[in-house]
């Protein structure tokens, strides 16, 4: 790909970006959010028209009209947001378009025995017949891996597949890459952990603002320029992984919220946990394992079936999360796209989505006012939107993101659930992020943070909550929280050495045959 | 995606597939009952007269209703079926003259070019499917009146008996336009089922977006379901001509409610991504089912409903099934 | 062929009335004319409602016949759809009348398909009001006509007869003919328009009396005075308009009387009776005059 | 800030549906060429008292279609409101307070239309039915109630203090004109600048979304279907005003049709989440003009029906194109 551009709504969103890809080899691509990635490999894949620019693949100039056009010249793509049709089943998510015929009907049998060995191969046992909808958002990823896999391509690319994925998952899917790789089978893997990059690829472009600005191996490159290039500055103090900056005594906090033995449905069964006035408290867990659930119960978005939930020493029982709201909290979903902005809505409204009823007098809105808070957080998260009447909709992921947070903090709750805030953020807004939770804490905010990053666990929280199969199985305190103390946690039964081992040590065994 | 998750994961398996079987054959259950009730109730009313009088005018309505079905399936909505009836039956009016060849797919022709428009104008010009088939209902329906040079009116050509048997006869002594009909509901169950056209029907109505980048031709599909729903509407059309010997443009005002609410009724949502072909022909029977039902009822001379209370009935009736409908297919989302 | 069938002599019959639509006064008037009637007489009326659709009129034909009725009232909504229908009942030995529209005589004939016909003259009427116009105009001959509902045969017929005479009359010039759906607020709406399109019409022909005045409103909202400057003319002859006709708001009504219960019901029991029945039994329908029209207000339906 | 507030924020608005505009002024000036007597202050009398219905009720179907939903059942509402309010000024228990009688029968009619909206709204946020679907049952059983009311019959009036709505002209504008453009007005500034407003988009945005940020997602759409249902019964009573006479079989006939059409050509789209008042106003004025050019033009019904698709459709493409550019 060469000199591609790119404009929405006059805005550029790719100006010159490049792109090459040899035969065979794992290439990543990287860029904080909004540096165009996905729009890079969606021009790629001819989901979206190009401005400008050629497109060279398998040696020939080539202009897909369509994702089906690039399925069928050989290359195939799991996009960033999972995109797959939940009320399908797994197997005809996975053939969708390509599915078995005999006199133009489909072979129900045949496809489904497919479906399940391609799963099986994943490392995944299920029943390929049911709805996609019914099973998690990791398991969905590894369907639309099954399929990109099952696709005879050329090229496979993968727009942060990971980022959903618990660590085990992300090695079944490492060991998919290597095997396409073994294939002849080349793979551009977008990704915001550094770590995944140096494990598998061999080669790296990094984007910024829409242009290429470094492409090379991927030993060529320490993390510490490959920041750099992706900011575009340089950076004095990367000796902590997170922004967090870890504030050593943490004085006895006065208690604001408890809940305790919090059960729900079959999700949550005994869920506990405590969060005093000025503390960050982690919520950890792997996948499933009820975190979203508990918060969604206290935040009164679910309610609980039993069990009491303590807030600043009232016991009390939200019926809706207006009425959480109004008692302090504040609640930003893991779901950025599904439950947490309204795509049609400007910048500016939904910042202040929350705070309307505040920012009103007798029902009639003070747009001065609003004006105001909307500017000042704009600023103080450092949020890239050409103006705040852009419909949120036309703003990177990461940007959209630190809208949703400052919907919260503009509330000045008293207590912040955060669930996965910083996923699929990149680097340096991640950083930002942390350090905003950090500060704020600091003034006194509680924060239940649910994060599936141990080092943001580690490094962010004085407390560390976590959670098995619905229940509470652990509290972790200040220098008891561990990377092996976490995953003897969250996985009991586990020895903390038998726990997966971070993934810069490649493992030798391969998922695909 | 997440909400979606949520709510089926706490589904039991056993029972989502118990209270899944229960919504679909509720709708089937209600069908019998009241033909049970009315057996009971009314003389003549199991007789062979009044089941060949019923199928041959719901018919038309299990036509346009299956088209429908396709449609809502992907999202999408039709109102225009209503005039194209009327316009078909006048096209295959003024063909009748040509042979009943040429009249039957004139009639499918003319439907499944209005379809055509239908399709091209939501899938090129981007116009909602609700705006653009309000349009073509209107369209549709001037269309109609100039075709039949604004007479209530137009007769089919005497001799042409053929085309008059589609309408009026008999097959195995079942009526001609209710064996059309079911041959029509087998080839669109299967359709749905198994061919790759109805599977990307669905898939489409579940997540357009996503169909699209997994590489389905979006356009393609819903062009088909519109022609589709078009050419059945036509189908309809020519059924309607042959039945009274004469094409309608006047005819089929509502019709499009009328179906959508079989649809309904038959437990597909209007959101698209799920539905059955089956349901949908139990539940445009039941609806014809009613007003059946209603006349007999009227003819006891207990009570006289005046058509007034028979909307009221109706609407009311609507509203009693859709519930019970969305009753249980809530049940089947909670564990 | 086939006779006839014969209708047992009785006290109470249980007949069917299968009415069109009811969304007009005229036939709310028709359809509450036939059921007080029926009561009167001790009958039971099997009611059914076609709401406008000629396919459902038929399905409702043959429900009545399925449950036996002993006798069948039709106001046919078309003219060929219904024949065949009429046929069945026949052989099922339930004799019909046609009621105020007939059937294309082509397909089914009076004396062996149905009893007979009883009802108006939709093209007579249009007719009528032309050749009052043309004695009566007095220099007033720019015309707006306002069209019934598109495709219906009333509509059709109205016009028809209408055109056609003032067409052989080069004075009279038709400056705008358009439908008002045989409704008050359409017509009205219609005939604002027209006026203020056509400033130099002075006529303004209704195919109906509810779009007569809603014309007659129209013609206020234009600052003219129905009647005087404007010749306002109709058809139906209710209350309302001969009210109207008296009041020098509207200048000619030719009736087209919806009480068809008493003829109805008198030409059932003449059949029953085995009296021999004509072809056509046509309604004597008046019209009003604003010299006729106070005699006539007191019985105008 | 920029395009938010006061003359600004109209601007921006007007410019967002600047399609409809040029629509609507290049019907204009297509009339004022090729159409005789067309500029005439009667000829703006003639099509404002003819719109103004359509807009009113346009007003609450704008709310309803940005939350997401449609509603059906305006036209069967406006029948039955039109039908109630003569049963109460002409019944004999008023016949000596006749101002009384008059006031409720302003009143009344428009509180149960207001309900059977309320209805609409239970309908879709406790059965949970799809909006077509929810608002279809009142659709066809409300025509039904109207006319099992007052058993079809016509009801004719001539009481001067009634059709006052329909026919007065204050200052020699019609009055169902100012009622009309002060409904506009008002629902402008709702959704501008009130929190209800702001709600009801975001409701129609992202249902969940908008649930968790504490907005009270089925007590907004209640209060649409209810607004939608208020506003249809007011205009019911204009309608028959105009008229008077209340007919319920024809009150409202097609009124669904023509008020979603003017959303539509407004540039509201009907997925929801936005909400174009002005665009309504000037979608309903473009149906209006393209009714009375055709009539005026002596375009047969039957034509007249498929130029007014294509125009539906063509208005409708040129406002998403603006929107796509
Ligand atoms: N459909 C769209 N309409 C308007 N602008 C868009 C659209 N899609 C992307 N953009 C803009 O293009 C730019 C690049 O976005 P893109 O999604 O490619 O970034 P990314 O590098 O994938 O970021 P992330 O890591 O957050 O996913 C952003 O500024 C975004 O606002
Ligand atoms: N075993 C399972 N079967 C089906 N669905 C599951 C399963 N485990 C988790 N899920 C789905 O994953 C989602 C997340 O689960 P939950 O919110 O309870 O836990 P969590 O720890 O927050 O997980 P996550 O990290 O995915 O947010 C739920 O919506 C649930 O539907
Ligand atoms: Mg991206
Ligand atoms: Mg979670």
């Amino acid at each position: 790909m060469q000199n591609i551009q790119k404009a929405f709504a006059g805005i550029k969103a790719l100006d010159n970006a490049s792109l090459s890809i040899a035969g065979g080899e794992v290439h990543a691509l990287i860029g904080q959010n909004g540096a165009g990635k996905s729009t890079l490999i969606k021009v790629l894949t001819g989901a979206y028209r190009r401005d400008g620019g050629s497109i060279t693949f398998a040696g020939a100039a080539v202009d897909f009209a369509s994702p089906l056009a690039a399925q069928r010249g050989g290359i195939a793509t799991i996009y960033q947001e999972v995109n797959l049709v939940p009320l399908r089943s797994v197997a005809e998510n996975i053939f969708l378009g390509r599915e078995p015929k005999r006199f133009g009907l489909i072979q129900w049998p045949a496809m489904n025995a497919e479906a399940a060995r391609l799963l099986t191969e994943l490392g995944i046992e299920l029943d390929v017949r049911r709805p996609l909808g019914s099973f998690s958002t990791a398991i969905q990823q590894m369907v639309a891996l099954a399929r990109a896999v099952s696709i005879q391509a050329q090229l496979v690319i993968m727009d942060e597949p990971t980022s959903s994925l618990n660590e085990r998952e992300v090695e079944t899917l490492f060991g998919v890459i290597r095997g396409l790789k073994q294939r002849g089978v080349s793979v551009i893997f977008v990704s915001h952990r550094l770590d995944e990059l140096y494990a598998v690829c061999d080669r790296i472009t990094v984007m910024r603002d829409g242009r290429t600005v470094f492409a090379g191996n991927m030993s060529d490159i320490s993390r510490l320029q490959l920041v750099e290039q992706m900011l575009g500055r340089e950076i004095k103090n990367v000796g902590a992984q997170t922004g967090f900056v870890r504030s050593e005594t943490s004085k006895a906090a006065r208690p604001l919220l408890s809940a305790s033995s919090v059960v729900r449905g079959t999700r949550l069964s005994g869920a506990s946990v405590e969060v005093g006035e000025g503390e960050v408290v982690g919520l950890a867990g792997l996948l499933g394992s009820g975190r979203s659930e508990l918060a969604r119960v206290i935040f009164g978005a679910d309610q609980a079936d039993g069990g009491e939930v303590r807030f600043a020493g009232q016991p009390i029982h939200f019926r809706s999360p207006s009425e959480a709201i109004k008692a302090g909290l504040g609640f930003c979903s893991e779901d950025r796209k599904g439950e947490g902005i309204v795509p049609e809505l400007s910048v500016r409204e939904n910042l202040t989505l929350a705070l309307l009823p505040r920012l009103s007098k007798a029902g009639v809105v003070n747009t001065q006012q609003q004006a105001e808070v909307v500017e000042r957080f704009i600023a103080q998260l450092g949020i890239k939107t050409s103006d705040p009447d852009q419909p949120i909709r036309e703003l990177s992921g990461g940007n959209q993101q630190k809208v949703l947070l400052a919907r919260w903090l503009a509330m000045n709750p008293k207590l912040l659930i955060l669930d996965e805030p910083t996923r699929g953020i990149d680097v340096g807004a991640k950083a930002e992020i942390q350090r905003l939770i950090g500060e704020l804490a600091q003034e006194g905010l509680g924060v239940l943070m649910i994060s599936s990053e141990l080092e943001e666990l580690i490094e962010g929280c004085q407390h560390v909550t976590v959670l098995r199969d619905g229940k509470t199985v652990a509290n972790l305190s200040g220098g008891s929280i561990t990377e092996p103390q976490l995953l003897h946690a969250m996985a009991q039964g586990l020895e903390p050495e038998d726990a997966p081992k971070p993934p810069t040590q490649p493992p030798t065994q391969s998922v695909v045959a | 995606m997440l909400s979606t998750d949520r709510k089926a994961a706490r589904a039991n398996p056993g029972r989502t597939q118990l209270l899944s079987a229960l919504s679909q054959y509720g709708v089937l259950a209600t069908l019998i009952l009241l033909i049970v009730f009315g057996a009971l109730r009314y003389t003549g009313f199991m007789s062979e007269y009044n089941f060949s009088t019923f199928l041959r005018y719901n018919s038309m309505f299990g036509l346009i209703s299956l088209g429908m079905c396709f449609v809502i399936i992907t999202g999408g909505i039709d109102l225009s079926v209503g005039s194209v009836v009327a316009m078909s039956s006048v096209v295959a009016a003024l063909l009748s003259p040509y042979g009943v060849v040429v009249a039957v797919l004139g009639a499918v022709a003319a439907g499944g070019l209005v379809g055509l428009i239908n399709g091209l104008v939501i899938t090129r010009l981007n116009i909602q499917p609700f705006i653009t088939t309000l349009a073509t209902l209107l369209g549709a329906r001037g269309m109609a009146l100039l075709l039949a040079r604004n007479q209530s009116g137009v007769g089919i050509d005497p001799g042409n008996t053929a085309l008059t048997w589609l309408g009026q006869g008999d097959f195995l002594r079942l009526p001609v336009p209710g064996v059309i009909m079911i041959i029509a509901f087998v080839i669109g169950g299967i359709a749905l089922r198994s061919s790759p056209f109805g599977r990307h029907a669905l898939a489409i109505g579940g997540g357009e977006d996503a169909s699209k980048l997994m590489g389905l031709n979006v356009g393609r599909i819903k062009l088909g379901v519109y022609v589709l729903s078009g050419a059945l509407a036509g189908l309809a059309g020519m059924i309607l001509a042959a039945q009274l010997g004469a094409g309608q443009p006047t005819e089929g005002l509502g019709w499009e409610l009328s179906a959508i609410a079989g649809v309904v009724v038959g437990g597909t949502l209007l959101t698209g991504g799920v539905g059955s072909v089956w349901s949908t022909l139990v539940g445009a029977m039941l609806l014809g089912l009613i007003f059946n039902i209603l006349n007999f009822e009227n003819g006891k001379g207990i009570i006289s409903l005046s058509p007034y209370w028979q909307s009221v009935i109706r609407g009311g009736f609507l509203l009693l099934v859709v519930v019970l409908q969305s009753r249980l297919g809530r049940q089947e989302g909670k564990g | 062929q086939t006779m006839l069938p014969k209708l047992a002599q009785k006290a109470s019959y249980k007949v069917g009335f299968a009415q069109t639509e009811s969304n007009n006064p005229w036939r709310i008037a028709q359809t509450k004319s036939m059921q007080d009637e029926a009561k009167k007489l001790g009958h039971q009326l099997v009611y059914t409602d076609a709401a406008g659709s000629t396919a459902k009129q038929v399905a409702d034909m043959r429900s009545m016949i399925a449950q036996k009725v002993d006798a069948i009232f039709l106001a046919p909504r078309e003219d060929k759809p219904l024949a065949p229908v009429v046929a069945e009942a026949r052989k099922a030995g339930i004799p019909v009348i046609l009621l105020d529209r007939n059937i294309d005589p082509a397909l089914s004939k009076a004396g062996t398909d149905y009893v007979t016909f009883v009802g108006s003259d939709f093209i007579k009427e249009g007719q009528r009001v032309a050749d009052w116009l043309i004695k009566n105009a007095a220099g007033k001959t720019n015309i707006i006509e306002l069209e019934g509902t598109t495709g219906a045969s009333p509509a059709n017929d109205r016009k028809k007869g209408f055109d056609d005479v003032i067409a052989k009359n080069s004075k009279f010039k038709i400056v705008a003919s358009q439908s008002g759906n045989f409704a008050r607020d359409t017509g009205r709406q219609v005939a604002e328009t027209l006026l203020q399109a056509h400033p130099e019409a002075n006529v303004i022909y209704a195919h109906n009396d509810e779009m007569a005045i809603g014309a007659v409103s129209a013609i206020q909202a234009a600052g003219k005075v129905p009647g005087k400057d404007i010749l306002v003319l109709s058809i139906d002859g209710g209350k309302e308009a001969v009210q109207m006709v008296v009041d020098g708001k509207i200048n000619y009504v030719v009736e087209c009387n919806p009480r068809f219960g008493p003829k109805a019901f008198a030409t059932l029991k003449d059949y029953a009776a085995g009296k021999k029945l004509p072809a056509k039994i046509i309604n004597a329908d008046r019209d009003y005059t604003p010299q006729s029209a106070k005699a006539g207000l007191a019985s105008a339906y | 800030m920029r395009g938010s507030s006061g003359w600004q924020g109209l601007l921006a608005d007007l410019k967002q549906v600047r399609a409809s505009i040029l629509i609507l002024a290049a019907l204009l000036i297509f009339n004022a060429f090729f159409t005789p007597y067309f500029l005439s202050v009667q000829t703006l009398n003639v099509n404002l008292t003819q719109v103004a219905t359509i807009i009113i009720v346009a007003m609450g179907m704008t709310l309803v279609i940005a939350t997401g939903g449609v509603d059906l059942s305006v036209g069967s509402l406006m029948a039955i409101s039109g039908v109630l309010a003569p049963l109460i000024f002409l019944s004999p228990a008023f016949a000596n307070l006749q101002w009384l009688g008059i006031l409720l029968a302003f009143i009344l009619p428009v509180l149960v239309a207001g309900a059977f909206g309320l209805l609409n709204g239970l309908f879709v946020t406790r059965l949970k039915l799809q909006p077509i679907v929810a608002t279809l049952v009142l659709y066809i059983a409300g025509r039904g109630i109207a006319q099992v009311i007052t058993n079809g019959q016509l009801q004719s009036f001539s009481t001067p203090a009634f059709t006052y709505i329909g026919l007065g002209r204050p200052f020699g504008i019609p009055f169902q004109v100012i009622l009309m453009l002060i409904i506009v007005a008002v629902t402008y500034w709702v959704v501008k600048r009130t929190v209800f407003g702001r709600s009801v988009l975001a409701v129609g945005g992202n249902e969940t979304a908008a649930g968790l940020s504490g907005i009270p997602v089925s007590k907004v759409k209640l209060w649409v279907y209810s607004i939608s249902g208020l506003l249809s019964g007011i205009a019911g009573l204009i309608v028959i005003a105009i008229n008077s006479s209340s007919d319920a079989n024809q009150v409202g006939q097609n009124m669904e049709l023509d008020a979603i059409a003017a959303v539509a050509v407004g540039g509201t789209l009907l997925s929801g989440g936005k909400a174009q008042v002005l665009g309504t106003l000037f979608g309903a004025l473009i149906i209006q003009l393209i009714r009375f050019t055709l009539l005026a033009k002596g375009v047969p019904d039957a034509a007249a029906l498929v130029v007014k698709a294509a125009i539906i459709v063509v208005a409708v493409a040129l406002q998403q194109r603006r929107r796509r550019e």
